[in-house]
């Protein structure tokens, strides 16, 4: 559980490097770009995200059953507060 | 009269700025959901209810954000289709870390994680 | 130093994910995509992990200069590798 | 000879999948390399160099694939202009890890790790 805040401050992060990307991306196209196209830039940006946090965010679920001990998931969670400058 | 009509206005004008913002926001996004219910569309009723949630969530009301990103969850159940599942549990659970509730938050952060490596 | 392979395999491992979910966005797209369109968006899958792998690879070179310990980066070198699932 | 002309393009044929289309790859990205010098077209000219030092990665041979993207490097200088210099410092540096060469690696990786932020 202590490390849910972690997860919360990394999905912010992460989310507003996205959105603002995807914006200047948007931007860009111009007026005339179709829902298709606007749907598609969309979800590649949720997808690269999604994906590449997986690994982390996983790593920080510590429900017991897993070789992973709870010192890891807590060792993680530092690295990642560390890294990702999230403990502000 | 007139000047305290006026000082009325610059008030209102001063509170404008973002929330006033998210205010027509949650109207637009109300109309919305409310005509998606109508025409029955619920991809167009998954949209508004997410957009309803995440405009309650920068007013910070987390309990009536969960309200409506849950909403997009029993639509996908009613419809069999899951698209906006991930985002909605994720969504959820920032909320309940934000009202405290860890383990609640937890519970939803497991669903959005097992959910994060689909397409 | 020891962290270099490190750097190579999270680079590597971003990029298949970064690649692959372009590809699968352009053939959304279709043929009448321009390229215009086409240079947005590889941009903004470049922007996304760039922006994204920033954070972990600078806190992955020691130059010891700064604050950040020898130990504090190699913890940041083990949490990753095991989050990404590096070691393989 | 008939037959044995046959059996050559079968040979050849098997010898296509991955490894022919690098080395088509290649001389595509050749003919454009040259065709972009020949009309001074710099932007050109780094994407064709790029190609080709990603064609040489993929063929396990990373010397010549630091000349190509260190070509890119040098057009950028001689036009004043950085475009394609990240991941061009990000591919040199791959290139001596591969190679063993962790010093030049990381010199390599620091560059391109400055330059992450940027837009």
């Amino acid at each position: 559980l202590e490390t849910v805040p972690t997860i919360r401050k990394l999905r912010a992060y992460a989310e507003q490097i996205r959105t603002s990307d995807l914006e200047k991306c948007l931007e860009k196209m111009g007026d005339n770009v179709n829902n298709n196209t606007r749907k598609a830039v969309e979800v590649l940006s949720r997808g690269i995200v999604n994906k590449l946090l997986h690994g982390p965010l996983q790593h920080l679920r510590y429900d017991g059953s897993d070789d992973r001990t709870l010192d890891e998931t807590l060792e993680n969670m530092h690295a990642l507060n560390r890294m990702f400058n999230l403990e502000t | 009269v007139n000047v305290s009509n006026t000082d009325a206005n610059v008030i209102m004008g001063e509170d404008d700025s973002k929330k006033e913002n998210q205010e027509n926001a949650f109207f637009e996004f109300k109309t919305a959901l409310e005509l998606a219910q109508k025409i029955k569309d619920p991809i167009e009723e998954k949209k508004a209810a997410r957009g309803l949630g995440a405009s309650m969530q920068r007013q910070g009301k987390h309990r009536e954000a969960i309200k409506y990103h849950s909403m997009v969850l029993s639509v996908s159940e009613r419809e069999g289709e899951d698209s906006g599942n991930t985002e909605a549990y994720g969504a959820i659970a920032d909320c309940y870390t934000e009202l405290g509730d860890l383990e609640k938050a937890a519970t939803f952060y497991d669903q959005y994680i097992a959910r994060l490596q689909a397409d």
